[in-house]
Order: C-alpha cells, then sequence, then structure tokens
C-alpha cells in the first residue's frame, strides 16, 4: 500500500503536462475532469494511505520509498525519495482533500475564465509541489517542492496578467520568499558542510550526536532555517507579500494563501524538530516571530476593507499561533491548529469567493450588507467558519485547537506567561475582526444586489468543510471535554511529547475560560460597533491619533514602505544608474585615448616622401646619438 | 582517429556549404545539419560506448586520443585526446550546432553559405580547443574560432555589428596573445629544465616555475580566460557582442566559447600552476561573486532584451569560476553541470529572443508587452527557460549552483552568502523579463505567429535536457567524475625528484625544508 | 701602398654620406632625389670597403658588390617611377605625390 | 700615395657638393661622375682594384648613363632649370644641413680615437674576392640574382606606356 506513495504527486505531474501542452486544445469538460480528477485520485491514494497508516503501521512507523538517486557527488547524495511517518502522512492528507475540494470549487468559479486550463495547469503543478515538499525523505527535496510551490504561488497570483498590479503583487511574493530562501539555503549548505548528509532523518541523528544543546551550529543552522520558513509561512518580518498576494483568484488563495503552502515553515520546523531543540534561543525566536505576528496581524486585519485582504491578515496571524505552539515546543498542537485552520480559512475563502463572484467583483466589505438573506447557504457556512476561526467554545474546531495551544504557551517548559497572555489578546482581536466581518458583510441593509448564485460544485465543499471546521476538533480536546487524545496520539508518532513545566496557579480549564472571555469580548465589541452603533466606529477613526493608527494597521505598520525604502528603490536606482555599465567605462577610455593620440600622430602623416625620409634621418641620428652619449 | 574525423568532418562541411552557397540557400543548411548531426551522433556513441569504459578503467588517462608529430623541431605535436571533461563539452557543442543551423534556417538570407561556412568553423576551432593536449595546437585552435566569429558578427549582426565585433575582437586577441606569452614561458623554461622542446600539456604539467613566474605565468593564462568566461572587470566586451550578434552566434558564444574559457581554467591554470592558482584562488573567487552580483544587478537594468539575457551569462558564468577556485568535488561538479545548463537555458532564451526579434523587430521589453495571450507556446518556453536561469529545482542550473554553492562553503562561508544573494537577485531580472515582456495588457497589439514546428524542434529537446539534468544529472557527472579526479591529481603540489637541488630550492624556497623533513 | 688612418676613409665615407642626405632632403625633384640617394648608397659602399681593406679581406668588397646590385636595381626601378610620376602628373615635384596623407 | 688619397677625398666631396647644389640636371649628373671617379681612385688606393673597377664601369658608366636618357627622355629645358631656381630657396638648406652636420659630427665623434692601423696595408686581389663572392657568399649573390629579376620586371612594368590609360 505505501509504495504507491509517489502517486500522490504523479497524478498531478501527469495533468500538468496534460493540461500545459495541450490545454488550449481541451474542451471546457475535459480540463476538468484532468484537472480535478488528478487531485481526486491524489486524494484516494492518501485516504488509503492514511487508513493503512492508522491500522497497520508500517515497522518503526515511518516508510520510505527511493525511486532514484538524484546526485551522488563526493559524498552528497540526495535521492528522490519520500518518506511516509505520522507527519507527512497527515499534512499530505489535509493538502490533498482540502486540495480536491478546493480543486471541485474551481471548475465551477473559474468556469468563464479564458485561462481555465492555465489555472488548472499551476493548480495541479502546485499540488505536486507541496506533496513533494511533504513528502521529500531529503532537504533538498524538500526545497524542490519549497520553490516549486513558491513559483506557483507566483503564477497563480499573477494569473490575471493583464492588470499589472497582480503581475506586481505576483513578483513581490517571488521575490520576498526567495529571500527566505536564500536564508535556508545557507542552512543547507552549514548543515550539510558539518553533518554530511541532507537526509532528513540522518541529519538529526547526526545532529543530536554531534552538537551540543545551544551549540552555535545547531542554532545558526535553526536560525537559517526559520529564515525559509518566516518567508513562506509569511511571519514577521517578510509577512507583506501575502496580503497583497490576494490579487490572485480567490480558490488559490483559498489552497495556497491559507490552507497549505503557507504552513509550509510550520511543516520545515516541525520536520526538523530536533535541530529545533538543539537550539533552545532559535526555538524561542520561532515562538517569538509567531506571538509578535499574531499580535501586529490581527491588529492590521482590524482596519482592513478588503474582504480578502481581511482574510490574509487573519492567516498571517493564525500561522503566527502555529508559530507559537511550534516555539514552545507543542508540536502536535501546532499540526493540529494547522489541520483546523485549513479547514476553516479555506472555507471562509470559498465564502468570500462567492459573496465577490455574486456582486460583481466587490472586495470593499462596507459596500456590501445584508447577504444573509440573499445567501443563506453561504452565510452559513462562513459563519460556521467565521466563529471556527474566532473561536466560538465547545462547538467549533478552531477552539480545540487554538485552546490547546494557549494552554501549552502556558503550560510548556518553553513556554512563557507573557507569550500566554499575547495569545489571548490574539483570540480577542481574532474574535473582533471576525465578527466585524461577519457583521458588516450579512448584516445590516442590501448594499449591492446579488446578480449570480453560486451552483452545486461550489457549494459542496463549503458544506463539507463547513463540517469539517466544526467536528475537526473533537479529535482533541481538553480533559474536562472528554480529554479524547487521537490527534496528539497519532502526532507522537513522529514528534515528541511535550515537556511540561510547572502550571504556576493556572489549569488547562482556567485557560479556556480566559480564551472564552476574550472570545466574547471580541464579540461583543464587534456587534456593539458594527451592528448596535456603527457610528461609533467611524467616530474611533477621526481624531488625529485614531486615524494616523488606522492608517498605520492599515499599511501593516508600515512596513512596505520601510522595505520600498531600504531595498527596493536603491536596487532599481543601482540598476537604473548603472545600466552603461560603468566598466565598459574604463575600456571606452582606451579607446578614446587612443584615438585621440591617433589624432595627433596622423598630423605627421603629409603623404610628403622628403618629409618621411627626414623622419627616418632624424630618428636614426637621435638613435645614434643616444647610443653613442648615454 | 574518429577524434579527426569529428574535426575534418565539420570543416570540409564548412567549404562545401560555403560553395554551395552559391547554388542556393538551401544547400548550405542542409550540408551543416547533416554534418553537425552526424557528428552528433559520433559523439554520442563515443559517450555512451565510454560510460562503461570510464566506469571499468578510471586509470586510463584519456577515452581516445591521436598523436601525430607536426613540427619535431620545436616539440609541436598534433595531439588531439579526449577525457570526460572534454567529451561531454563536444556533445554540448554538437547540440547546440545543430540548434544554431536550425535557428538559422529562416533568419540568416543574405550570405548563406559563407554564414554556414563560418558556423562549421567557429565548430570546428571549439572541437580543436575542447580536445587539444599540445598547447601549441590548443593555441592555433583558440584563434582558429575568433576570426569566423568575428565574420558571424560583423556580417551578420544588428545595428551597432562592427562595434561589437571589433571589441569583441581585440578582448579576446589581446588576450590571447597574453596567453602565446605565457605558453611559450612554459615552454622554454620546461626546455631550460629537461632539455626537450615540448607543448605537450603532459610534459608541461610537471614544470616547476619559482613562484614569482607561476604566478605571472598563469596569470597570462587566467586572463586569456577570464576574458571569455567573461570575469567581472574582462566581461563588458560580451553584451555587446552578444546582443549584436545574430541568434546562432548568440547561441554559440554564450553556448560555447564562454565555456571555452571555463574549460581552459579547468584543464590548464590549475593544473598546471597548483600552487599559483591555489595563492590567487581568493582574488578570483571574489571577482567571480562580484561577477555574479554586478552581472545580475546589470541585467536587472537592462530594457533590451537581448542585453539583458547576455549579462545574465557574467552571473552564471561567475558560479562557474567560484566552482573551479573552490576546486573541490562539490564545486568542480557543479562547475560542469553549471557550464553545460547554462549553454542549454542561456542558449534557448538568445533563441527565444532573437524568435521575438525576428517576429517584432523589436529587442525592447516595454514595446513588447502583453505578448502571453498572443503567443502562449513561446510565452510559456520562455517562463521555463527564465525560471531555468534563475535555478529552479529540478531544471539543471540548480544543480549547478547548489552544487557550486555546497563546494563553495567549505572554502569560504562569506563568498558563498553574497553568491547566494547574487541568485536572489536573478529573481529580479527573470522576473521583469516576464513580467515586462510577457504579461500586462497587450497595448501594442501584436498579433505574430507563434512558435512554428521548427522552433519547437529545438525547444522541446532542451526542455528535455534541462530537466534531465535537473532531476538525474547522475550519468554526466559519473562521465566527468574519473577526469575530474586526474585534473584533481596534477593539482596537487609535484613531488620535487626530476629537478636539480637548485631549481627546488628556488620554486619552493621557503618550504623545502618541511619537505625535507619528511 | 698608401698608409692613411683607416678613419679619415671612414670619415670621408661619413661625408659624403651626409652630403647624400643633404640633397635628399633639399632637392624636390625627383631625379636629383634618386642621386642623391645613390650618393648614399656609395657612401656606404665606401664604408664597406675601407673597413674590408684595413683588414685585408674580400667581404667588404663583397658587400660593395652586393650594395651596387642593390643600387642598379633601385635606379631602374626609381627612374621607371619618374617616368610614371611625370606622366602622371605633368612635373618632376614629388610634393605633388602626397596622396597618402592621412 | 697618401697624396692621392687625399687629393681624390677632395675632389669627391667638392664635386658631390656641386653634384646636389646644381639646377641643371644634366650637370649634376656629370658632377656626380666626377664623384664617383674619385671614389674609384680612393678604392684603388685602398687596395680594392677590382671594386674600383666597378664603381667606374657599373656606377659611373651604366647607372648614370641611365639617368642621363631618363633626363633626356624627360626633355627638361631651360623651363626645368628655372623650376629648379624657384624651388630651391637658401632656407631650405637650413634644416638638411643641420641634420647633416650632426651626423658629420656623430662620425667624427666615433672616429675622434684614431686608431693607428692603416688600411690599404696589402692588395686584396679580383681572384680571392671571387672566390668568397662565389664560395661563402653564394645564396647572397643568388639573392642578389632575384632582387636584378625583380627590378628587371619592375621596371618593364612601370616603365611601359599604359595603353588604356592614354587612350581614355
Amino acid at each position: 500500500m505505501f509504495h504507491l506513495v509517489w502517486l500522490i504527486p504523479a497524478f498531478p505531474i501527469a495533468s500538468f503536462l496534460v493540461l500545459a501542452i495541450f490545454g488550449t486544445r481541451l474542451s471546457k469538460k475535459a480540463v476538468p475532469l484532468f484537472g480535478v480528477g488528478s487531485i481526486a485520485l491524489s486524494a484516494v491514494v492518501s485516504i488509503l494511505i492514511m487508513f493503512r497508516f492508522l491500522t497497520s503501521p508500517p515497522p518503526g512507523n515511518h516508510y520510505t520509498q527511493i525511486l532514484w538517486t538524484w546526485v551522488d557527488v563526493g559524498g552528497f547524495k540526495p535521492q528522490i525519495a519520500f518518506y511516509l511517518d505520522a507527519l507527512s502522512v497527515l499534512m499530505t492528507l489535509v493538502v490533498t482533500c482540502v486540495g480536491f475540494l478546493i480543486h471541485l470549487y474551481s471548475a465551477e468559479f473559474m468556469q468563464e475564465d479564458e485561462g481555465y486550463s492555465r489555472f488548472f495547469a499551476y493548480m495541479n503543478l502546485f499540488v505536486a509541489s507541496m506533496c513533494t515538499l511533504l513528502l521529500g525523505n531529503n532537504l533538498l527535496l524538500l526545497f524542490l517542492g519549497w520553490e516549486g510551490v513558491g513559483l506557483c504561488s507566483y503564477l497563480l497570483i499573477g494569473f490575471w496578467y493583464r492588470d499589472p498590479a497582480n503581475g506586481l503583487a505576483a513578483r513581490k511574493a517571488f521575490i520576498v520568499t526567495r529571500v527566505g530562501d536564500t536564508a535556508m539555503t545557507m542552512g543547507l549548505f552549514l548543515l550539510f558542510d558539518k553533518l554530511g548528509t541532507l537526509q532528513i532523518q540522518d541529519l538529526m541523528h547526526q545532529a543530536l550526536l554531534h552538537w551540543a544543546v545551544g551549540s552555535p551550529y545547531a542554532v545558526a543552522a535553526a536560525l537559517l532555517l526559520l529564515g525559509g520558513a518566516v518567508g513562506k509561512s509569511a511571519q514577521l518580518p517578510l509577512q507583506t507579500w501575502l496580503p497583497d498576494a490576494m490579487a490572485g483568484p480567490t480558490p488559490t488563495s483559498a489552497l495556497i494563501h491559507a490552507a497549505t503552502m503557507v504552513t509550509a515553515g510550520v511543516y520545515l520546523i516541525a520536520r526538523t524538530h530536533i535541530l529545533f531543540s538543539l537550539a533552545p534561543s532559535a526555538q524561542f525566536a520561532v515562538a517569538v516571530v509567531g506571538a509578535a505576528t499574531l499580535i501586529l496581524a490581527g491588529f492590521s486585519a482590524l482596519t482592513q476593507p478588503d474582504i480578502k485582504r481581511i482574510l490574509a491578515y487573519s492567516t498571517i496571524s493564525q500561522i503566527g499561533y502555529m508559530f507559537l505552539a511550534l516555539g514552545v515546543g507543542a508540536w502536535s498542537a501546532a499540526l493540529f491548529h494547522f489541520m483546523t485552520h485549513a479547514f476553516f480559512k479555506a472555507l471562509l475563502f470559498l465564502g468570500a469567493g462567492v459573496i465577490i463572484e455574486s456582486l460583481h467583483h466587490e472586495h470593499n466589505i462596507f459596500k456590501m450588507g445584508g447577504l444573509r438573506k440573499e445567501l443563506p447557504l453561504a452565510f452559513w457556512t462562513f459563519l460556521a467558519a467565521g466563529c471556527s476561526l474566532a473561536g466560538l467554545p465547545l462547538i467549533t474546531a478552531g477552539f480545540y485547537s487554538k485552546g490547546l495551544i494557549i494552554w501549552d504557551t502556558w503550560s510548556s517548559a518553553q513556554g512563557s506567561h507573557v507569550l500566554w497572555f499575547a495569545a489571548v489578546i490574539g483570540v480577542l482581536l481574532t474574535s473582533l475582526y471576525t465578527f466585524r466581518l461577519i457583521f458588516v458583510v450579512f448584516f445590516g441593509e442590501v448594499k449591492t444586489p446579488v446578480h449570480k448564485r453560486p451552483g452545486l460544485r461550489m457549494m459542496v465543499p463549503c458544506v463539507i468543510l463547513a463540517v469539517l471546521s466544526v467536528v475537526g476538533g473533537f479529535l482533541d480536546t481538553p480533559p474536562f471535554l472528554g480529554g479524547v487524545h487521537s490527534f496528539t496520539d497519532f502526532m507522537h508518532l513522529a514528534l515528541p511529547v511535550m515537556t511540561e513545566g510547572p502550571a504556576g496557579g493556572m489549569t488547562e480549564i482556567l485557560s479556556e475560560s480566559f480564551v472564552t472571555l476574550a472570545f466574547l469580548v471580541g464579540l461583543y465589541l464587534a456587534y456593539f460597533f458594527y451592528v448596535q452603533k456603527r457610528e461609533y466606529a467611524e467616530k474611533l477613526t477621526a481624531p488625529a491619533i485614531g486615524k494616523a493608527l488606522h492608517q498605520f494597521w492599515l499599511s501593516d505598520w508600515g512596513m512596505d514602505w520601510l522595505y520600498e525604502r531600504v531595498f527596493v528603490r536603491p536596487i532599481i536606482w543601482i540598476a537604473r544608474v548603472d545600466k552603461q555599465d560603468f566598466v565598459d567605462n574604463i575600456y571606452s577610455g582606451m579607446a578614446l585615448l587612443t584615438e585621440f593620440c591617433y589624432r595627433g600622430v596622423r598630423k605627421t602623416e603629409t603623404g610628403r616622401i622628403r618629409w618621411y625620409a627626414a623622419g627616418i634621418a632624424a630618428g636614426s641620428i637621435i638613435f645614434v646619438a643616444i647610443v653613442l652619449f648615454l | 582517429m574518429i577524434l579527426v574525423w569529428l574535426i575534418v568532418i565539420l570543416l570540409v562541411a564548412g567549404v562545401l556549404a560555403g560553395f554551395a552557397g552559391r547554388v542556393n540557400t538551401l544547400w548550405p543548411r542542409v550540408i551543416s545539419l547533416v554534418a553537425v548531426s552526424i557528428d552528433f551522433v559520433l559523439s554520442l556513441i563515443l559517450w555512451s560506448e565510454n560510460s562503461s569504459r570510464v566506469q571499468l578503467f578510471p586509470q586510463r588517462k584519456w577515452i581516445e586520443q591521436v598523436d601525430w608529430t607536426w613540427i619535431p623541431r620545436f616539440g609541436i605535436h598534433f595531439h588531439l585526446a579526449m577525457d570526460g571533461l572534454s567529451l561531454l563539452l563536444i556533445v554540448l557543442t554538437f547540440l547546440l550546432g545543430i540548434m544554431s543551423v536550425l535557428i538559422s534556417w529562416k533568419e540568416i538570407q543574405k550570405g548563406v553559405g559563407f554564414f554556414h561556412f563560418n558556423l562549421m568553423w567557429i565548430l570546428a576551432g571549439i572541437l580543436g580547443v575542447f580536445l587539444a593536449v599540445d598547447l601549441f595546437l590548443f593555441y592555433f585552435a583558440w584563434e582558429l574560432m575568433l576570426v569566423p566569429m568575428y565574420f558571424l558578427i560583423a556580417i551578420w549582426g544588428h545595428e551597432r555589428r562592427i562595434y561589437a565585433a571589433v571589441k569583441f575582437f581585440l578582448f579576446t586577441q589581446l588576450s590571447g596573445l597574453l596567453m602565446l606569452i605565457a605558453i611559450l614561458t612554459l615552454y622554454f623554461t620546461h626546455h631550460r629544465e629537461t632539455g626537450v622542446y615540448s607543448f605537450e600539456y603532459k610534459d608541461l604539467l610537471g614544470t616547476v616555475l619559482t613562484p614569482h613566474t607561476a604566478m605571472l605565468v598563469m596569470l597570462g593564462f587566467f586572463v586569456a580566460f577570464a576574458v571569455k568566461l567573461p570575469m567581472f572587470p574582462f566581461h563588458t566586451w560580451l553584451p555587446d557582442a552578444h546582443t549584436e550578434a545574430p541568434t546562432a552566434g548568440s547561441v554559440i558564444l554564450a553556448g560555447l566559447l564562454l565555456k571555452t574559457g571555463a574549460y581552459g581554467m579547468l584543464r590548464f591554470v590549475v593544473p598546471l600552476f597548483p600552487d599559483a592558482a591555489h595563492a590567487f584562488a581568493p582574488v578570483a573567487m571574489t571577482l567571480a561573486v562580484i561577477g555574479i552580483v554586478y552581472g545580475a544587478v546589470l541585467a536587472f537594468g537592462q530594457t533590451d532584451l537581448k542585453r539583458l539575457v547576455a549579462y545574465t551569462s557574467v552571473s552564471h558564468l561567475g558560479f562557474v569560476l567560484l566552482g573551479i577556485f573552490a576546486w573541490n568535488e562539490l564545486a568542480l561538479q557543479g562547475a560542469l553541470i553549471g557550464m553545460i545548463a547554462h549553454g542549454i537555458s542561456t542558449g534557448a532564451l538568445f533563441m527565444l529572443v532573437g524568435g521575438l526579434q525576428e517576429r517584432t523587430h523589436t529587442r525592447e521589453m516595454d514595446r513588447l508587452k502583453g505578448l502571453w495571450a498572443t503567443v502562449p507556446v513561446m510565452s510559456g518556453t520562455m517562463l521555463f527557460f527564465a525560471l531555468a536561469s534563475i535555478g529552479l529545482p529540478g531544471l539543471g542550473d540548480f544543480v549547478g549552483e547548489f552544487l557550486t554553492l555546497l563546494g563553495t562553503y567549505r572554502v569560504s562561508i562569506g563568498l558563498t552568502l553574497v553568491a547566494a544573494i547574487g541568485i536572489l537577485i536573478s529573481t529580479l531580472y527573470a522576473l521583469k523579463v516576464i513580467q515586462r515582456a510577457l504579461h500586462g495588457p497587450n497595448t501594442h497589439e501584436w498579433s505574430i505567429p507563434d512558435l512554428g514546428a521548427r522552433e519547437l524542434l529545438i525547444m522541446i529537446p532542451m526542455m528535455l535536457i534541462l530537466l534531465w539534468l535537473g532531476l538525474y544529472p547522475q550519468p554526466v557527472l559519473r562521465t566527468f567524475e574519473p577526469a575530474m579526479h586526474k585534473l584533481q591529481e596534477y593539482a596537487k603540489p609535484h613531488p620535487v625528484l626530476t629537478l636539480n637541488p637548485s631549481v627546488r630550492a628556488l620554486s619552493y624556497n621557503g618550504r623545502l625544508p618541511e619537505i625535507k623533513g619528511k | 701602398m698608401a698608409s692613411v688612418p683607416m678613419h679619415q676613409g671612414l670619415l670621408l665615407a661619413g661625408i659624403l654620406f651626409a652630403l647624400g642626405l643633404t640633397g635628399l632632403l633639399v632637392r624636390r625633384n625627383v631625379v636629383f632625389i634618386l642621386m642623391s640617394l645613390e650618393i648614399m648608397l656609395n657612401a656606404a659602399g665606401l664604408a664597406f670597403v675601407v673597413a674590408g681593406s684595413r683588414w685585408g679581406q674580400p667581404d667588404g668588397q663583397i658587400v660593395f658588390i652586393f650594395i651596387l646590385t642593390m643600387a642598379a636595381a633601385e635606379v631602374s626601378v626609381g627612374l621607371a617611377l619618374v617616368l610614371q610620376i611625370y606622366r602622371r602628373f605633368k612635373t618632376l615635384d614629388v610634393d605633388a605625390a602626397s596622396e597618402m596623407r592621412g | 700615395m697618401d697624396a692621392v688619397f687625399y687629393i681624390a677625398a677632395i675632389v669627391a666631396i667638392v664635386s658631390t657638393v656641386l653634384a646636389i647644389t646644381r639646377l641643371n640636371a644634366v650637370h649634376a649628373l656629370l658632377y656626380l661622375i666626377v664623384s664617383l671617379l674619385s671614389v674609384a681612385v680612393v678604392f684603388y688606393v685602398m687596395g680594392a682594384p677590382f671594386v674600383a673597377a666597378l664603381e667606374v664601369i657599373v656606377y659611373a658608366g651604366a647607372i648614370m648613363v641611365l639617368f642621363v636618357f631618363v633626363v633626356m627622355m624627360l626633355n627638361l629645358g631651360k623651363a626645368a632649370t628655372e623650376m629648379e631656381r624657384q624651388w630651391q630657396k637658401p632656407g631650405m638648406w637650413a634644416g638638411p644641413s643641420i641634420l647633416a652636420a650632426i651626423l658629420i659630427g656623430e662620425v667624427a665623434y666615433l672616429l675622434s680615437n684614431p686608431s693607428t692601423l692603416a688600411f690599404g696595408a696589402a692588395v686584396v686581389e679580383p681572384k680571392l674576392v671571387a672566390i668568397q663572392l662565389f664560395g661563402p657568399y653564394l645564396i647572397g649573390v643568388e639573392l642578389a640574382s632575384m632582387l636584378l629579376l625583380g627590378a628587371l620586371v619592375g621596371a618593364y612594368h612601370l616603365g611601359r606606356r599604359t595603353q588604356g590609360k592614354t587612350e581614355k
């Protein structure tokens, strides 16, 4: 059974090739057949593998399939090989299943687009790359997938290429993530140089053998890998690309920029968790990055008027939670949140897609309203996902996964109370911006009439994801709510158990109560400002300080502004100034000097024989004189 | 003997094509195509035969060789020999040769006979460079490829062709003369030491020079190859030559002529002067890294597509130079893969840009906007090669760059970091090409034909080769491996046994006691 | 035979050569220029013969014979050129034939 | 015999000066012949009778006659002499004379350390010259013959009246 793992990326690759080569000649019916069908097959294979993994796990709880040796030079011997363990199986399952639902949705969503087949080609390539990333047994193959998903992200953000703004957003996304990738490659060099392999399991083994806890090499390697993760997962300080990435088609945002690709950083850190355990300072940096990101992005989300940008900042913020969990060593909690987040965030984007489509591509939430009656199914699914995101207690998946992270942040040996507090504030912010979104869009009076209603292929994925957003949380519940541990237990096949620290007067139930409280406060504030007293919300931004703060958050804490001036403009300036290549002036100078001399010397070229003869005579006489007298 | 045939076929085909050009325009093309194809097949046969033999006899020095006495009085031999390194480059030469003939099928309409004559003779010259192991013969071939290239640029080039051709000629000729001086110095020193006049590579390998002389002679070779490569301060001929040359010229320049520089470094500079090269390596590597970043930044600044692609070569060959002077297994293999992959990806980019120019009569990116909808296949192909050139994993260039940097990391972390940043900058220019030329609104309302069958015939194999190099480069690496070990062996400091003590004291002045101690 | 010091013979050759040079530089008429050239060649030959005579060896004379041959060849071609110049420019002024100026 | 040398030398110098200053080509040629004859005398004094004979026969005889023929062919009359007078401005002599003076000065300086050895101590017989010439110097003779052949062809080609040109 496990040997079928190569099929998971192979189906989408094959479909990508078919679509890329024959795409324009295929009929509108055949395109989704390949595009969606291939992902469906992959999803089936992953479900089968998951099933098999649960019922009869392979020896040692992992399985490696080696296809061929990629490179074999001087001890550097990465293979094209797939590695199955609880972590990669779970993530592959989520990616293919959510991917399948989103593909199904896109089959209808993108129907009218002229680039229908191109879209599916890119999406399939993305799924293939993502699976390669997850399944690769060495960091080089992981890096192949890593760059592959980055490429697909680039292509899909700039999918509607006629608008230069989309192109710019795409370019930004690609370049910013590659900044992180550069750090990551340096990390790979360092790891190979010191440990002599890039095969992940060997690498971890070697690291344990050769490096003590806190070894500078381990810290450096972990920080460099973190650099890559930060870029890909849109964490501070490289988060600026993700909001702009919303220029892509909405299913893309759902799949790549919410559910899967942006969590690659989480996967990378979880995958190399031993390295991070050896470098506590680097791991702490992960936690700090996560906490800072979740707060900052939460504030930014509060002020955005564009529905997709709100969701984008929300994604950044939620991945911040995952980083926080990784940083405190709550590995399985991070993965749990990854899973639930994939469900509800994908659904939120799909719902947003439905809304945007039905309102003539309107993105501004303040031009929407009263959609509760107009699009009831969309409303209910969106509400389910929104509640899950905000963490509606007891019944939503988000509550369980986020609650677990927050409790672990307190209780972990590596946790801290400040981080815990930041996480709880994050819950408040999440709840506030989520319900702001829901209240503004679905309540109040109708502002833009609905012109198109979604069909079956769009709504079925929404409903399935809505169900998952709710029930997904019951895989793992706190002790006082049933104490189910199936998810954590499963993850512990691949990831270590978190080491508990002193609880310090806090209990899990208390922590969950704080979360609930924060959720309720956020909900009430949203209700107060956006349903009861809409004018108060405007009053808040009226005074200068409010306006400035609003502007500051709206522009994502001025990061773009800063980068524009510090990095972008200088490079463009240099490139423009040096277009003609300064170095060439040296050679042009030589040429000019030669020409100058030529102009001087040609004056002596009179064409008169006697003049030449005189020259010869004078020259020889002088020469003789030199020989004689010097 | 087959090595001679490889060259002779090209030379004869060149002459035949030149004469056939008087009859009509089709014959020269057919003759050239057939000749290069025959050579290509021969080289593939050589490779497949030797892929096993290389493994079986790793001690075997040359896979194939021909050694005829040419001018015995001066110790000049007509000595051609092939090892894994030259074999791979020869296969690349013929591959790109075929592509160049095909790509010129429509583009070249005047002087077809003479054009193909030049093309064939350039290829023959390049082949000579890759095969010659007699330094005199090497220099001969080195100059032989220069003149037809000059004609190719000067006659079939674009607007500023004369300027570009003269610049190209001056740079390469002057640096070639430096190499000649270096060769002769080496030759006479060898004679002084052994009393034998010989230009033979293997004889000269043992020559021991004083460190000072070794450095100067090494620099003579180095500069000649660095100009061809081109290394950072000597690169300025390249954008002009590439931009003005006809497509086939650009392809051969980028794909092959630049490789002769890298080949020379590998074959001659380091093995002949191991100590000097070792002492010089930090400088060379620094210049290489400057070239990587500087070339990428310049490429980013260009608006002329062809010029942009030309500057990317400066950047990419910087990696090759870096790998060569890092001189460990990883870096050398990386440099080799880098050379081959660059030849293909950049060659293909030049062909695509040439195709665009043929269709639109412009190379300015701002005049090209929004071509994706009009020529989707062409745009997709261009995207592919642009991504290859920024080192997307899974394609050939990535393997080259990654291995090179992996090897360089062992030598210098700082340089590796800067080079990695160079890759980052390469993203800027690649995306700029895609953004400016392919994406955006089609404001100029281009409606031009997409890639035709002939062009697809060129592009598809090149894409497949890049994928192959990116996903399974092992056959190439294996072919190069014995040759590389041999080179590394030469590059070790020579045992100082054959020399009289005074020379020994001179050449190893500071280190002699240490050697004695052993 | 004579017992003149060698340097006096060489001095004579030098003087004759200098006179020839002066004539070459001063005259504009091609015929005179050729004549001056003859004087210079003859002076050079003289120097050889003096040197050869000093050692009692025939080599100086042999070189003189070669110089003589060369002078003959030069004069025949030169005079033919004079005729050409005269036909083309209708003058013997060398400065008229200055078409190769830069 | 010394006196003969000095007289011949003075004659040679004077006649050469006259040869390069005359305005009439034929006069100049006659002075030149005198100069060559006196050099021949010098040769004889130096014990090189063979060369002296050659000087008289080939130089003064053949080559100068060639000059005379050409001058006659050009038919330079009074007008030419007049032209010469116009061309020869006294100022023109300054530069070349200075050059020549420096040259003589240098030669004089070179010879300022007079050797006591005299020349012309022994006569070098024509036979000896011939043996040397057709022995070790044979290749030179061959080359000279080539040169003469080249000169012959060149002179013929150049001196020919180009038919096409004149008919045009």
